[in-house]
């Protein structure tokens, strides 16, 4: 049993501010996969906390920034904000970018995936969210910004 | 220490013209466009059956898994079709988790992959 | 040559901010050496820069927040911030523990280090950083805390 | 995955008592408190030639360092004697950078350390 001042040291808020480019996802996953290797995550658990915050990560790069726009034009700015609690990670991703209207859209199952016959696939990473992760909740004001928070419980 | 490469590799059969990448790094949402134009410039040529082989990829995104796809979809339109050789445990589990490997063919050994992708040809069906 | 646009581009700020904790030092070791091998500094220069920022990071733990104090009463916070400009990569780790009467009371040499002869072998982190980064500065208020800013030029 | 972590194993001599520790994950801030532990579990038995086995040690930090250079004095205090065998290219570079390659003997293989220690003996300083 954790004392009280045990569970205090066993949470850990790391916050991380950075502009955000295409060459920074590599960095960010190796230092997710840190904190959770740290934390006790299992490698697989790890993986999916890995490929979830990429996925946050790489849409606020494409989708909030955008990918055609003069981003360096813009502030970019990213912010991933890490918790630990009773065995709980909650990460969040946080841009300020265009938003979007309506984030319960994503898919849902892999059918729908595969249905649309697109010429690219795409609308993965949601779905990856849900799937992956034990809670998750996408907050986004058009124009203002995105916050995805996602939560794993380590087993 | 380089994000993503790849080499090339033919692979050697009297009805089809078929290339297996070896791919090493990761392919995620900037790497994924070196793959996706590597990909291209392959197939433009005419080579309708690939194998990715996989077991230096320490990591695909979904735009990765996408661009994977998009290649399985387009070869089998050409008559001719994709094999993922070798991913790692951990490219694995992620793909499994997600339903990918009912989706995609997978083979552990490139003796399986050849059989793979051969009894895939439409003109072989017989067998 | 690079256009101005591009040289902003390879500017990238990184802002850590964490709770600082004798485990995390490991974890800020691998962030550290993931972006100095990103920014394409050598094996043995990002050896140097993990070592140095371990040892100001290991300094604020240690000195800046006290070992024998009850550090979870403490906020024990941290920031890391990493910039990279023209080749040169500067790291400041900021901590707002008891601050120092005189950084410049470091030892400079070997034989210094050497001919103390303590019970203990200390003192090696400030000589360090002098040693394997192109600049350093500590900032130090007494009770406010203390920015130690290095900058190692990559070759 | 563990920080850190060792074995010990004897070296046996007619003339002293010798113990090599073979070294694993990185010893810092953090770790250097196991470290001394372990080293102060074995030499309060009366052992006095230690070599310390750090192929697996992938870092050490100041602390680190301190605590070897502590080590290496009591040991010669007590008339015995320390050797780093194998450090990694890594850890190497940065002891020489700080000037303590010039301080600690350090062997390549084991023969070297056993013959290193062997000869730091007192009592075999005639040779
Ligand atoms: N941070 C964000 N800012 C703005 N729009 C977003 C953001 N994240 C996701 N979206 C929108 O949600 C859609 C679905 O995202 P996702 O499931 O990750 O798939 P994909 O990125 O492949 O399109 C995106 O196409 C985009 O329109
Ligand atoms: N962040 C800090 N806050 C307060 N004091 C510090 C800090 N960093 C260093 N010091 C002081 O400077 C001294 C020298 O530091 P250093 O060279 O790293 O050696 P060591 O940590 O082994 O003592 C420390 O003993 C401490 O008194």
């Amino acid at each position: 049993m954790m004392t009280q001042e045990q569970s205090k040291a066993a949470n850990p808020k790391i916050e991380i501010c950075c502009r955000i480019d295409s060459t920074m996802l590599g960095l960010l996953r190796d230092f997710v996969t840190a904190v959770a290797t740290h934390l006790g995550f299992s490698p697989a658990e790890t993986s999916q906390i890995e490929i979830c915050v990429d996925e946050a990560c790489a849409n606020a790069l494409e989708h909030a920034y955008g990918k055609n726009t003069n981003f360096l034009e813009k502030n970019q700015e990213l912010t991933i904000e890490i918790f630990f609690h009773n065995g709980e990670l909650t990460i969040r991703v946080i841009d300020h970018g265009c938003g979007m209207q309506n984030p319960e859209a994503a898919i849902n199952s892999l059918e729908e995936y595969l249905a649309e016959g697109r010429e690219r696939y795409r609308g993965l990473g949601l779905y990856m969210m849900k799937k992956f992760m034990d809670r998750l909740s996408v907050r986004s004001e058009p124009g203002k910004g995105t916050i995805v928070e996602m939560t794993k419980v380590r087993r | 220490m380089k994000a993503f490469n790849y080499e090339t590799r033919e692979i050697t059969h009297d009805e089809y013209k078929g290339v297996c990448f070896v791919l090493r790094g990761y392919i995620d949402a900037h790497t994924v466009i070196e793959f996706e134009k590597a990909v291209q410039d392959v197939i433009s040529t005419g080579v309708n059956r690939v194998i990715l082989e996989m077991s230096a990829l320490s990591y695909v995104s979904s735009a990765g898994i996408g661009a994977m796809m998009a290649l399985a979809r387009k070869l089998s339109q050409d008559g001719g079709d994709l094999v993922l050789l070798s991913p790692t445990q951990k490219v694995y589990t992620i793909l499994e988790g997600l339903g990918f490997t009912k989706i995609f063919k997978i083979a552990n050994t490139e003796t399986e992959a050849l059989q793979k992708l051969r009894l895939a040809a439409p003109d072989e069906k017989q067998e």
